[in-house]
C-alpha cells in the first residue's frame, strides 16, 4: 500500500477510534445513570461518519444526522466540546440548549446543527450547495440521511432540486436495515435507493459502509465531481446499526444471527485489520487506542466539571 | 392520588398510559372500522411509548399498521380511510413531527366538512409537552396551531381517567380529533379509570379543585402543578380553583365565566408557549366577559417565547411549575 | 370497430362534448364579467378525466384535482350543480363554500372534494383505498395529478404507501407540459414521470392522453389490476393545457407553434373523427352537440337564477 | 389617499404592489446576496401577481429564480442559503401554501439561531388575506401560527410606504421573516413612497389616525376598513384612534398601551380567524396592562371560526368591515 494511502488510513483509523471509544463513554454515563436525557447509538456507522467527512476540505460544509458523531469529530468540534453537549452543559456546542448530537451547529467548522424532522438537513445542504454554485465557489456540501430519511417526499423533493441545479451536493445515505424498529423492506416498497435516486435525475452508488476504503475513494469521487461542476451524487453506503436506535431502545426486533454476521464486519475492527495486513506496526495502533482513551477520559471530566447554563440567559439570542 | 380518588375506589389503577392503550383496546374490540397508523406502533414493538403495544398484539398487524416515515402522506391516507368510513387513531411519533403533516390536516381533514359535508373522522395522538430534558424538538406542545385552524377539535387530558374517556369520545367523534397527550404523566401519574363504556364528553370542563379566592384555569400536566400550588396556598389560606379545560377546542368557557364571576381572580397555565397561545384566548374571553366581575387583571403564565431548551437549568426556567403558578397567584390576590 | 367499442365511444363523445361545452360556457360567463373570483381551464383535458372516469364502477371512488371536470360529470355531478358551484349559489356541489370546482365532493357519486394544496388528493385516494383493501371490498380508488403534482415529495411518499398496501389505486398523471408557468423541463429533473413511478415500486405507463381510447383501454386495464390485488398503477397520460392555467392568465408563455401542433391533436375533434371514420352517422353526432349545447344553456340558466347562500347559515357545518 | 398623504405630496404615487417590487428591486441592486425563489416568479411571467416581474426582468433568471412545486424543499434550500450568507426572499404563491413548508420554517429556520447562533436571513412572502372570492385556499391569513412559534419575525404592512420601507428592513433583519402580504391591496391602493434607501424598522406601531374615545388596534387590510369606520364615526362625534401594528412579532406593545390608557377602550381587529389568533394575544396584553384604565372590556373582531366561504354573501359574513367596526365601537363607547 502506498504511504499515502497508509497516511490517511491512519488518520481514519484514529477518528473511528475517537468515534467508538467517545460513544462508548456516552453509553456508559447514560446505562450508569449520569446521561441528561437520551442519546443516540453510533456503533457500526463509524467508516461511514468519518470516511465521507475526511473527503471534505476546509471550507466545504457538512449537514450531519444522528449517527454522524464521527463527522462532528471530523470537523473539529472536540470531544469536550461534544461531551459537554451531551450532557448540557454551558460549554457544550449549543450551550444546553439542545439535545445529544442535535443542533450541534458550528459554522466556524462548516457544519450544520441538524434537527430531528428528518430528513431536513438534506434540502439545507442542497441550498448550501446551490449558494456556492451561485456565487462560483469551489465548495462542496455533503449531507447524510438513513434509508428512514430517504423515503420521504423531503428526500425527492431535495434530489430534484438539486439536480436541476447540478447543485454540488453530496447525499450519504446510510442504509443500516431499519428506521428505528422498522425494517426497511417494511418502510420502502422499493428497497434499491440508489435506482431511486436515480430516478430523481441524480447519480447514484452503492457501497459498502463498513469499508473505510470504500467510503473514502467514492465519496471523495463524489465531492470531486460535484467541485468540477458535475452537479449531485447519491452515495448508498450499506451498514447494520449494531445497538439499538437510541439508549432507551434494546432493539430486541433485530434478529441475533443478523447482528452476529455484522460484528464480524466491524467497520473499526476491519480498518485495523486492514493496516495490519498492511505491515502497519500494532502498538503504534495500540498507542492510537489509548490516547484516544484519554482524550475521551478528558471530555468526559471537563463536561461533568462544566458548569450548567445560567437559566438567566433562557430567553437571550431567540434573534441574532 | 393526584386526581382526588380514595385508596378505596374500587376501580381499577391504571397509569396515564395504561388509560390510553385501554381506550385503544376498548374501542377496537367495540369498532372494526377502528385502526391504528404510525411509525413504529405495531407489536411486539408497540410505538416508541408503547401505548399500542397491547392493541397491536390482541389485533394484529392489519389493524396497529406500522407506516414509513412519511408523515403527509399516512395522515393524508387517514384523510382517506376516515371518509370511506373507517376510524384511524394515527400516532405521530412525538407531538413535535406533527408539522410534518400539517397540510393533511388543517388543510384537508379540517375543511372537508365545511366545503362539502363529508365526515372524516379520525383522531391524532400527539405525544406532547415537556419536563423530560428533551429539547426542542422532543417537548413541544403545538395545540394553538390547531385551536385556531377551523374543523379540528383539540383534547387534552391531564388524568388516567380522562384520558380513557375522553379517548373513547374522540374516536366515536364524527371529526378530526388531535388529541394532546402528556408524555410527562404518562408513566408518573396513576388513578382510577372505569373499566368498560365510559366516554367522556369533548368540551366539557372539569373542577380539578374548588376554591373561593382565584381561579387558575389549565389543562394537561400543568394541572396537576396547579393542584399541588393550590395546596401550597391552602396552608396560607388562599383558596385557588382549579379548572382543567381537559378540551381545547371547543371550550368550555361557561364553567369558566361561572368560576371567575365567583373568584374575581384569574390565572390561564399552560405548558405551551405563552405568546399567542391558548392561554391569549382564554385570557381574552375571560377579560371580556368578567369584565365588571374582576378584582385583578386577568394573568397567564406559558412556555417563554424560546425553542424549549435542553439542559435542566434552562427547561426550568422555561416551563411553568406550582412555585411559579403559586407565585402568581399570590400576586393576584394582593391585587 | 365492433358495437360495444362503438357504445363506448359515443358515451365518451358525449361526456367530452358536454365537458367541452361546460368548459366553453363558464369561460364565456367569466370574460364577460359573470363570473365570481376565478376558474380554470379544461380544453385539452377532456379525453383524460372523461376517460379514466368512465373506466370506474359505480362503487368506485374518484378524486380529481383542477382539471377534471369530466370526472366530475361523468361520476353523475350535474352540470347545474357543476354551473352553481362556480357561481358560488346555494345549490352548488358545496353550497358556494369552496370556489370553481374546489371542494366539489359528493360520497354519493363516489367523488372526493380536492382541496388547492398539490398533490393532496392522492394520499387521499390512497387511503381510500387501504380501507377497500382492508375490508375486502372490490373497490378501486383512482386519482389524478398534474406533472407539477407528480414533483412533489407528497407524490413519492404516497406511491410508497400505495405499492407498500398493494392498494387498489390508480394514478392517472395529466402531463400538460406544464405546472402553472414553468415548463416541465424546468420544475422537473427526471421528465421522464413513469419511470420516477417506477423507481417507487409502482407499475407505470405512458399513454397518449389525447387519444380516448388509448386512455380507455389502459385506464381500464390499470383499474382491473387494482380490482385483482395486483396493486397500484401510474399511468401518465402526455397532453397539452390548451389555455391558461386559469381565466386570468393568456399563457403568453407558451410557444405558439406547440399551441398549433396540438390544436391538430384535439381529443374533442379526434373522438369525433374516429366516430365518423368508423361510420356513425354524422347528424347522430351533431345531435349530440345540440342536446349537450341545451343541457348547457339549462346549467347556466339555473346557475344564473340560483339563490345566494344565506349569510346567516355562515357559521354551521364547520363540525359534523 | 387611504394613508393621509396629500395630493401635492413629492414622492411618487405607488400601488402596495409596485411598491413591493420596488423594494426586492432596491434590495437586489444595493445587495448581491438577495436573490428571489418561488414558483413562476421569473421573468417575463413574473408571478401570479407579477410582484417580481421587474426584478426577474432586471437580475434575470439566476437571480429571480422559478422552482419545482417543493414548498418543503426549497424553502428548505433557502435556510441552507440563508446559513451561507445569502439572503434569499421566498415567494409562496398563496399565502395558504405556506403550511406545505411548514417544517422548513418553524422547526429549522426558527430555532436554529437560538440553538446553535447561526444566522437564518431570509424573508417569505406571503400572499394573504380574502375578500377577493377566493375560497378557502387563497384567502388565508396565516400569521398566529408564526407569532406563536419562537424565533420568527412577522411583518403585516398595510401601506406602500409600509410595505416598501418593512420589506427593505425584512431582507436586511438576520433573523427569518414572514411578511405578510394583503392581496386586496396590491392593484386597489395607491400611496406615496419616498425612492431609495428608507426602511422602516420592525416592531415600531404606527398611529393610522389620533383619536380620543376608543382605540382599535388592527393591521393590514383592516387598517383601511378601521380609517373607514373612523370618519363614519367623527360624523356622530366619536374619535377614534385606529393603531395599525404593522409588526406582529415583535408587537409594539407599548405605543398600544399608552394609547387604550389614554382612551380606556379598545377593540382588537383582524382579517385572520378570531379565535386563538393573534388578536387574542393583544387583547389579553391590553386586558392585562390597562387594567385599571379601562371602561369597557377590550373587544375583537376577526374572521369567524370556519374556512373562508368562496360566495359573496358568505364571505362578507366571514369578515370583518368597516361597518361591523363601527358598531363595535359603538357600543365600546356606549359601555
Ligand atoms: C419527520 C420525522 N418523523 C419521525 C421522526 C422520529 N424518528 C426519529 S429517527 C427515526 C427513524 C429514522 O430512521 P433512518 O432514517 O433509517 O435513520 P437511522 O436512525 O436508522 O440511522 C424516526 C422515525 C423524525 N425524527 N422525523
Ligand atoms: C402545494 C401547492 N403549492 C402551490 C400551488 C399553486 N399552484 C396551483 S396549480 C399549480 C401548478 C400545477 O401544475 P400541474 O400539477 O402540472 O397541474 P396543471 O395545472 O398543469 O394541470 C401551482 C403551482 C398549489 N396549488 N399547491
Ligand atoms: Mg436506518
Ligand atoms: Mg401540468
Amino acid at each position: 500500500m502506498p504511504t499515502d494511502n497508509i497516511d490517511r488510513l491512519l488518520s481514519a483509523y484514529r477518528w473511528m477510534q475517537l468515534t467508538r471509544t467517545l460513544d462508548e463513554a456516552i453509553r456508559t454515563l447514560w446505562l450508569t445513570g449520569k446521561g441528561v436525557g437520551g442519546t443516540f447509538n453510533q456503533r457500526g456507522h463509524e467508516a461511514i461518519s468519518v470516511g465521507a467527512a475526511m473527503c471534505l476540505q476546509p471550507d466545504d460544509l457538512v449537514a450531519p444526522m444522528h449517527r454522524d458523531l464521527g463527522a462532528f469529530l471530523v470537523r473539529g468540534i472536540t470531544p469536550r466540546r461534544i461531551m459537554a453537549q451531551q450532557l448540557g452543559r454551558a460549554t457544550g456546542v449549543s450551550g444546553g440548549r439542545d439535545a445529544n448530537i442535535h443542533g450541534c451547529g458550528d459554522l466556524d467548522f462548516g457544519v450544520i446543527g441538524f434537527i430531528s424532522h428528518l430528513p431536513q438537513s438534506l434540502p439545507v445542504a442542497v441550498g448550501a450547495a446551490m449558494a456556492f454554485r451561485h456565487r462560483h465557489e469551489p465548495r462542496v456540501a455533503l449531507t447524510f440521511t438513513g434509508d428512514g430519511g430517504a423515503i420521504t417526499g423531503l428526500f425527492s423533493e431535495s434530489l430534484n432540486l438539486a439536480a436541476l441545479d447540478r447543485a454540488p451536493v453530496v447525499i450519504v445515505v446510510e442504509e443500516n436495515q431499519y428506521a428505528y424498529s422498522t425494517p426497511i423492506a417494511t418502510h420502502s416498497a422499493n428497497v434499491d435507493i440508489a435506482a431511486r435516486a436515480r430516478a430523481t435525475g441524480v447519480e447514484a452508488i452503492d457501497i459498502d459502509g463498513n469499508d473505510i476504503e470504500a467510503v473514502l475513494t467514492n465519496v471523495t469521487a463524489a465531492v470531486g465531481s460535484a467541485r468540477d461542476g458535475e452537479g449531485p451524487t447519491v452515495v448508498v453506503a450499506h451498514t447494520m446499526r449494531m445497538l439499538g436506535h437510541a439508549i432507551h431502545d434494546g432493539a430486541e426486533y433485530v434478529p441475533a444471527e443478523l447482528l452476529t454476521d455484522w460484528e464480524r464486519r466491524d467497520p473499526v475492527d476491519a480498518i485495523r485489520a486492514t493496516l495490519e495486513v498492511a505491515g502497519h506496526p500494532v502498538d503504534q495502533l495500540d498507542e492510537i487506542d489509548s490516547s484516544t482513551l484519554a482524550t475521551v477520559d478528558d471530555a468526559v471530566e471537563f463536561a461533568l466539571a462544566s458548569p450548567w447554563p445560567d437559566p438567566s440567559t433562557v430567553e437571550s439570542g431567540v434573534w441574532a | 392520588m393526584t386526581d382526588g380518588s380514595s385508596l378505596d375506589d374500587p376501580r381499577p389503577q391504571r397509569t396515564y398510559l395504561e388509560a390510553i392503550s385501554d381506550a385503544l383496546v376498548f374501542e377496537m374490540s367495540r369498532d372494526e372500522a377502528v385502526v391504528l397508523l404510525g411509525e413504529d406502533i405495531a407489536a411486539p414493538f408497540g410505538g416508541a411509548f408503547k401505548v399500542t403495544k397491547a392493541a397491536g398484539e390482541k389485533f394484529g398487524s392489519d389493524r396497529v399498521r406500522n407506516t414509513p416515515m412519511s408523515e403527509s402522506a399516512f395522515i393524508g391516507a387517514a384523510n382517506g380511510m376516515a371518509l370511506m368510513g373507517m376510524r384511524p387513531v394515527v400516532e405521530v411519533q412525538f407531538a413535535d413531527f406533527i408539522t410534518t403533516g400539517f397540510d393533511s390536516i388543517v388543510q384537508f381533514a379540517a375543511t372537508t366538512h365545511y366545503r362539502w359535508g363529508a365526515k372524516v373522522p379520525w383522531v391524532i395522538r400527539a405525544p406532547a409537552d415537556g419536563g423530560l430534558r428533551s429539547g426542542p424538538f422532543h417537548s413541544q406542545n403545538p395545540e394553538a396551531w390547531f385551536v385556531h385552524s377551523p374543523g379540528l377539535k383539540v383534547v387534552a387530558p391531564s388524568t388516567p381517567a380522562d384520558a380513557y374517556g375522553l379517548l373513547l369520545s374522540s374516536i366515536r367523534d364524527d371529526n378530526p380529533v388531535i388529541f394532546i397527550e402528556s408524555k410527562p404523566l404518562y408513566r408518573s401519574l396513576n388513578g382510577p379509570v372505569p373499566a368498560g363504556d365510559h366516554p367522556i364528553p369533548i368540551g366539557v370542563a372539569d373542577v380539578a379543585r374548588p376554591g373561593r379566592d382565584c381561579t387558575v384555569i389549565t389543562y394537561g400536566a400543568m394541572r396537576h402543578q396547579a393542584t399541588t400550588a393550590a395546596d401550597l396556598l391552602a396552608d396560607e389560606g388562599i383558596e385557588i380553583e382549579v379548572i382543567d379545560l381537559r378540551s381545547l377546542k371547543p371550550l368550555d368557557l361557561t364553567t369558566v365565566i361561572e368560576s371567575v364571576a365567583r373568584t374575581s381572580r384569574a390565572l390561564v397555565v399552560h405548558a405551551a408557549n405563552r405568546l399567542a397561545g391558548v392561554g391569549a384566548e382564554v385570557a381574552a374571553v375571560i377579560a371580556d366577559e368578567c369584565f365588571s366581575h374582576l378584582d385583578a387583571p386577568v394573568k397567564r403564565l406559558g412556555g417563554l417565547d424560546v425553542p424549549v431548551p435542553f439542559s435542566p437549568p434552562l427547561e426550568d426556567a422555561y416551563r411553568p411549575d406550582s412555585d411559579k403558578i403559586a407565585r402568581a397567584c399570590r400576586d393576584l390576590c394582593a391585587w
